[in-house]
């Protein structure tokens, strides 16, 4: 428990400890979202189904792939395969960026008919509806958010294994980044039901 | 210093991963049916067995000493706390 | 000790000395460094809200317009709230004596994080640029209260959103603060030092430093949400639109109840250090009051919305609420029992360190005991937003956390300068600040149960008197804190020498030099020590 | 009478003075135990520690329990106390109050409207409380009687003036400018006085059309109507005014026309005027079409229609706090027939004889100090307040005595 223990667990503790505040981040977006439901579960269903559940399944299924390619990039990397480390943060990342583009087709669909904050389809919704909406793109708005760092993190990081900086004796930064990937997944895997399935 | 975590076997993942795919069309075939106010209930056990998964194997804290468990679940409690709480005011409210 | 001092020559600055100018400082990653780069940007705000809090006492002096016009008020006491809440109290004591003392507590060379410590610096420095940025740009100063209640903040026309984002910023350098303090504890710990050999004071850091890791991210999430309300209009706390404004008001109160015990556990954290070393005896209930400050944090959490039972909340969140609230008082009785029982079969120096906390133990028991009669539900619903509620957290937060704060200064400004105030002028200063303070905050308690609400510009003529006595009584406060600090300051650059262990202090701070050289300990220490070690038949030198 | 209700202030007492005794002696028994053993063990009476007892578990038990005991005690005390607050008594009278900025409006069952809160002493009262805008608190101290004014809900308050008197009603909850002059008082009247006042025209009709119409919309809390300064502009003569407004930050002077006075009552922010801050919400949607026509109308009716009565304006301003009617002598000359007088007044310190002719007269109240009447001291301060219609009304009385 002293110095000697070196910097590895200590980093990995200080991560840890980060995650737990964004865990409650959007734990402040769950309580509103719980309450809010609780007041309008009418208008929450009918919101729900405007929500394109196609988009919302694929982007599950291939956020929890891609936190597979993160955490198996740790072990490749533990073990030394180096090559195979950067095929895999490569994949993590190409899946970041289609996520993305997904979210924006998504987002922009949401526009188009008007339904965004203060659009003007917004009037003739429902108070339930468009609370909904509101939660809807905070809550997706400020994951989106969370994902381009965790792109732009991981893009940082496999330069670093290409440089050789990152390595099978010190990769706590992979191991680190790679919690914070999953982390996003995590948050994920709360919206998709939340917002998606309800109905 | 060389860093000594713990190395988990890609075999795992795997499994994991298929695990998680398989949840996720489960959750959302359950949803289809009419199970009422059930429903939103199944859906979050479903996501909170799956963010179990995740959490215990893709991010090692089945490895990690037990004051990180003890600290995560302290961090879930709190959350916890902060939703039920808040049901003490809004479950009760007259004119909602 | 003395004479090694003398004797070192120029090496006697320890990590005042090495490297010189204002590069070396402000991108300096040494944790006693950043300590004092705290310390003057948070004093010269403590000035700056002192100054706000002034002026609102003056314009108080007589009823109807007396010195400014109303919105200039409204829009002091919300800068008074947010300059002396995010700017000064809730950093204070974890980022100036927190970051100077944890890694000497503990026999560390430095925190986890050197860097993320001064990355933290420069949040709050940003985000204190940008609270001042709000007064001068948009549509002038916020005028909300630092509460920024909706409504009213979403419809304003003043420049909350800036002000919204700073407070954000400033989230985020507590958050780090409080991680890194967290993981120093954890990790850094010199051989020797378990987790029953923790000063006191790290058991209220480490406490803290929960408080500000589970809470702090709501509070960020709150102020976002506003800004984004101000610039998008979603409606998320607009009846109109599904949402609920009550809602906000439990967001943000989940942050700022639990805020206050950031703000006064560390000051208890430094009254358990204050009173063993002055009465020469071990603490008493060491583990009855580093459980009580986990109970504290923990407890804290749960009684948010006993700031919210006059808004329309139902009855049953009052009754869990009100409830919880009683139960939270609990451990602090059990803080005030111990530190009474350490006085016992001492023997008692009244040096000024013990005077404060002395006065602290009083002062901080009226808050807290009043805040018993804001606590109750059938007697919350007459004093809340009134100046029963200003008298009580005032005594909780100036008579508590600020005057720990300043004994704590007292106490350990010649460790960190390595030189010796006045002792009398401290003294002296001690005694007209306690005067004032009193005079200042007790008349409020009357006010309020008279009926005289908060944040009001104009009152009417029944309410004169005790606002007179109250406004005169912030002019010798004022004296009072002018002295004090001027004395600190002359002490700390022309003082006599202090020496390694001025005071007699067992923990291990006190057996290195003053000021402490640049790597604190020389290499690794093994600590065979408890921080309390006094025995019978102790005596002051 | 009904049988003797406990009042909500004789419920909520008694807990205070609970919890405040308990305070109390918590209090005394910290401070004089401290300060005895700072005494007692002071080290020039005690040099040495004389204990190293460290731990008491007995003892942090009995002062873990206590304590514990007591609070609950306080709690379940202070909760009775609540939950009477909360139940209100059968057969209260029901009034509706809508708090906004800055002023309060109270509605009757049979729909009668004041900005006083009239109620009948010795019965139960309940107040329904709405917000128009922002977050409110109607707090009325004598009864210990509080609750948040919140939009999109409806909360109540109940409470019993037991004897008939004035009580004070403030907003406790911070509303923005003008939040210290959101008061207004409870008037508790003798019941039959209830009934006259409740049946009969109110004091609210009889202030006439406009001011009932700006009472209902809550302009009156920053708007005056006599001339006074106030968060805004004065309403007094606004029609046809020379008004400077901001517009992005450009000053412009134009005329407070139809146009304009609609203009700032709908997009307030658009135009404010100079030297006022910016602080008025839109009317847009909370002011219906009719009555926003009504009000212009009244704006524009010219003065001479809604004539200024030159003796309430004598007694408004204060005249007859100096000046008597009955020719007495006061701190000034008497209003009995001063029409025509011959005065001997102070020109430039040269005494000067003149009759008091409707043009001297408007000097004197206009600008009093030139023209001091000899015998009296100059402490009449100047009245350029007031309009023409106003001081033409005021000669006009002025004639008549």
């Amino acid at each position: 428990m002293s110095q000697t223990h070196g910097s590895y667990g200590t980093a990995k503790l200080g991560m840890w400890l980060f995650l737990f505040t964004e865990i409650i981040l959007f734990g402040g977006l769950f309580v509103l979202y719980a309450v809010y439901y609780y007041f309008h579960p009418q208008g929450f269903a009918s919101a729900s189904h405007e929500l394109s559940l196609g988009f919302g399944t694929v982007n599950t299924l291939i956020l929890l792939t891609s936190s597979l390619f993160v955490a198996a990039s740790l072990s490749a990397l533990q073990k030394g395969e180096r090559r195979l480390t950067l095929l895999l943060l490569s994949g993590t990342i190409l899946v970041a960026l289609i996520f993305l583009v997904n979210k924006y087709f998504e987002w922009s669909e949401k526009f188009a008919h008007g339904i965004y904050p203060n659009g003007p389809a917004m009037p003739n919704l429902a108070p339930g509806e468009v609370v909904f909406f509101a939660l809807y793109f905070v809550t997706t708005g400020l994951h989106g958010i969370h994902v381009l760092i965790g792109g732009v993190l991981l893009t940082v990081i496999a330069f670093g294994v290409r440089r050789g900086s990152i390595h099978q004796g010190d990769y706590v930064k992979l191991e680190n980044s790679g919690l914070y990937w999953h982390l996003v997944d995590l948050i994920w895997i709360f919206i998709f039901p939340l917002y998606y399935l309800i109905l | 210093m060389v860093q000594q975590g713990h190395i988990v076997p890609y075999r795992t993942f795997i499994l994991v991963w298929l695990t998680l795919m398989v949840l996720t069309v489960v959750t959302v075939a359950v949803s289809r049916l009419d199970l009422g106010a059930w429903k939103i209930w199944t859906a979050l056990g479903i996501a909170t067995v799956k963010s179990a998964l995740v959490v215990f194997f893709f991010m090692h804290m089945k490895y990690e000493p037990l004051y990180y468990r003890i600290y995560l679940y302290l961090t879930l409690v709190i959350l916890a706390i902060f939703i039920g709480l808040t049901f003490s005011d809004v479950h009760y409210r007259m004119t909602p | 000790m003395e004479e090694s001092i003398k004797a070192a020559g120029s090496d006697d600055r320890g990590f005042l000395g090495g490297e010189r100018g204002l590069r070396s400082w402000i991108f300096s990653t040494d944790h006693k460094r950043i300590a004092l780069l705290y310390l003057w940007s948070i004093m010269s705000f403590f000035l700056v809200g002192m100054t706000l809090g002034f002026l609102i006492r003056l314009e108080l002096i007589a009823p109807g317009a007396t010195i400014m016009g109303a919105q200039t008020y409204n829009a002091l006491f919300t800068l008074h709230g947010v300059i002396m809440i995010f700017l000064f109290i809730i950093p204070v004591v974890p980022a100036v004596l927190g970051n100077f003392l944890l890694p000497l507590h503990i026999g560390a060379e430095d925190v986890a994080f050197p860097r993320l410590n001064l990355l933290s610096w420069w949040f709050y420095l940003i985000g204190a640029l940008m609270a001042l940025a709000s007064l001068f740009t948009g549509g002038g100063p916020p005028d909300t209260g630092w509460t920024f209640y909706v409504p009213f903040s979403t419809q304003t026309t003043t420049n909350v959103t800036v002000a919204a984002w700073a407070v954000f910023v400033l989230g985020f350098s507590s958050i780090l603060t409080g991680l890194n303090f967290l993981t120093t504890i954890h990790r850094l710990r010199a051989t020797g030092v378990t987790w029953n050999r923790l000063p006191l004071f790290v058991w209220a850091i480490y406490a803290t430093a929960w408080i500000q890791l589970l809470a702090t991210p709501i509070l960020g999430l709150t102020v976002a949400l506003i800004a984004i309300e101000r610039i998008f209009q979603i409606g998320l706390f607009d009846p109109a639109r599904g949402g609920d404004p009550l809602m906000y008001q439990h967001l943000f109160w989940i942050y700022s109840h639990p805020a206050v015990y950031i703000m006064i556990l560390p000051g208890m954290g430094i009254i358990s250090e204050i009173i063993p070393t002055f009465s020469r005896r071990r603490i008493f209930g060491y583990w009855a009051i580093a459980v009580s400050s986990l109970a504290i944090a923990f407890a804290g959490s749960m009684v948010w919305s006993h700031h919210m039972l006059a808004s329309g909340m139902s009855d049953m969140g009052v009754f869990v609420f009100s409830l919880l609230t009683f139960l939270v008082a609990i451990p602090s009785a059990v803080k005030v029992f111990n530190w009474l029982a350490t006085l016992y079969k001492g023997t008692i120096w009244l040096a000024p360190p013990m005077l404060y906390a002395l006065t602290f133990l009083v002062l901080f028991s009226i808050g807290g005991l009043t805040g018993l009669v804001v606590g109750s539900a059938g007697t919350a619903i007459h004093t809340h937003d009134t100046h029963f509620v200003v008298g009580h957290f005032h005594y909780v937060m100036f008579g508590g956390a600020i005057f720990a704060f300043f004994g704590g200064l007292h106490y350990w400004l010649p460790k960190i300068y390595g030189r010796m105030y006045n002792l009398r002028l401290a003294t002296w200063a001690w005694g007209i600040l306690t005067v004032g303070f009193n005079l200042l905050y007790f008349p409020m308690f009357i006010l309020g149960m008279q009926g005289m609400p908060r944040r009001y510009y104009d009152y009417l003529p029944q309410y004169t008197t005790l606002n007179v006595v109250s406004t005169v009584g912030s002019w010798i406060l004022i004296a009072g804190l002018l002295l004090m600090l001027w004395n600190l300051w002359r002490g700390s650059r022309s003082g006599p020498p202090a020496g390694m262990n001025p005071w007699g202090g067992r923990t291990l701070e006190w057996t290195i030099a003053s000021p402490p050289p640049k790597e604190n300990f020389p290499g690794e220490i093994v600590v065979s020590t408890d921080p309390y070690d006094y025995h019978t038949g102790e005596g002051h030198s | 009478m009904n049988p003797p209700l406990l009042t909500t202030a004789e419920t909520i007492d008694p807990v205070f003075w609970y919890i405040l005794g308990v305070c109390i002696f918590f209090l005394l028994l910290i401070t004089v135990v401290m300060l005895y053993f700072v005494w007692k063990y002071h080290r020039s009476r005690h040099p040495y520690t004389t204990s190293q007892v460290s731990k008491n578990v007995p003892l942090e038990i009995v002062w873990t329990l206590v304590p514990t005991l007591l609070a609950l005690s306080m709690f379940w005390y202070g909760w009775a106390g609540y939950l009477t607050l909360q139940r209100v008594p059968e057969g209260a009278m029901v009034v509706d109050v809508t708090g906004r900025m800055w002023s309060w409006l109270f509605e009757y069952g049979n729909g009668k409207t004041s900005d006083r809160l009239y109620v009948p002493a010795g019965q139960p009262v309940q107040v329904n409380i709405h917000s128009a805008d922002v977050i409110h608190s109607f707090y009325i101290p004598a009864f210990r009687v509080k609750k948040d004014a919140v939009p999109g809900m409806t909360t109540y308050v109940w409470f019993v003036a037991d004897r008939p008197g004035s009580y004070d009603i403030f907003c406790a909850e911070y509303c923005g400018t003008a939040h210290s002059a959101m008061i207004t008082t409870v008037e508790a009247l003798p019941p039959e006085e209830f009934l006259a006042w409740y049946e009969g025209e109110g004091p609210a009709e009889a202030d006439g059309e406009l001011k009932a119409l700006l009472t209902r919309h809550g302009c009156l809390g920053c708007h005056s109507l006599d001339g006074s300064p106030g968060v805004g502009p004065t309403l007094q003569g606004i029609f046809g005014r020379q008004v400077t407004v901001l517009v992005d930050g450009q000053e412009r002077t134009l005329t407070a026309d139809r146009d304009y006075l609609r203009r700032s009552i709908l997009e307030p922010q658009v135009e404010m005027v100079k030297g006022y801050p910016p602080v008025m919400p839109s009317y847009r949607d909370r002011i219906p079409e009719a009555e926003l026509e009504e009000m212009l109308d009244l704006f524009e009716r010219p003065a001479s229609a809604a004539a200024p009565s030159g003796e309430k304006l004598a007694q408004d301003k204060g005249c007859i706090g100096c000046h008597s009617t009955d020719g007495s002598r006061q701190v000034g000359p008497t209003f009995q027939g001063v029409f025509g007088r011959q005065v001997t007044v102070e020109r430039n310190g040269q005494p000067v004889t003149i009759e008091a002719d409707e043009d001297y007269l408007r000097r004197a109240i206009v600008e009093p100090q030139a023209e001091i009447v000899q015998g009296y001291p100059p402490s009449m301060p100047p009245y350029s307040e007031l309009s023409d219609e106003e001081l033409a009304a005021l000669i006009d009385y002025l004639r008549g005595l």
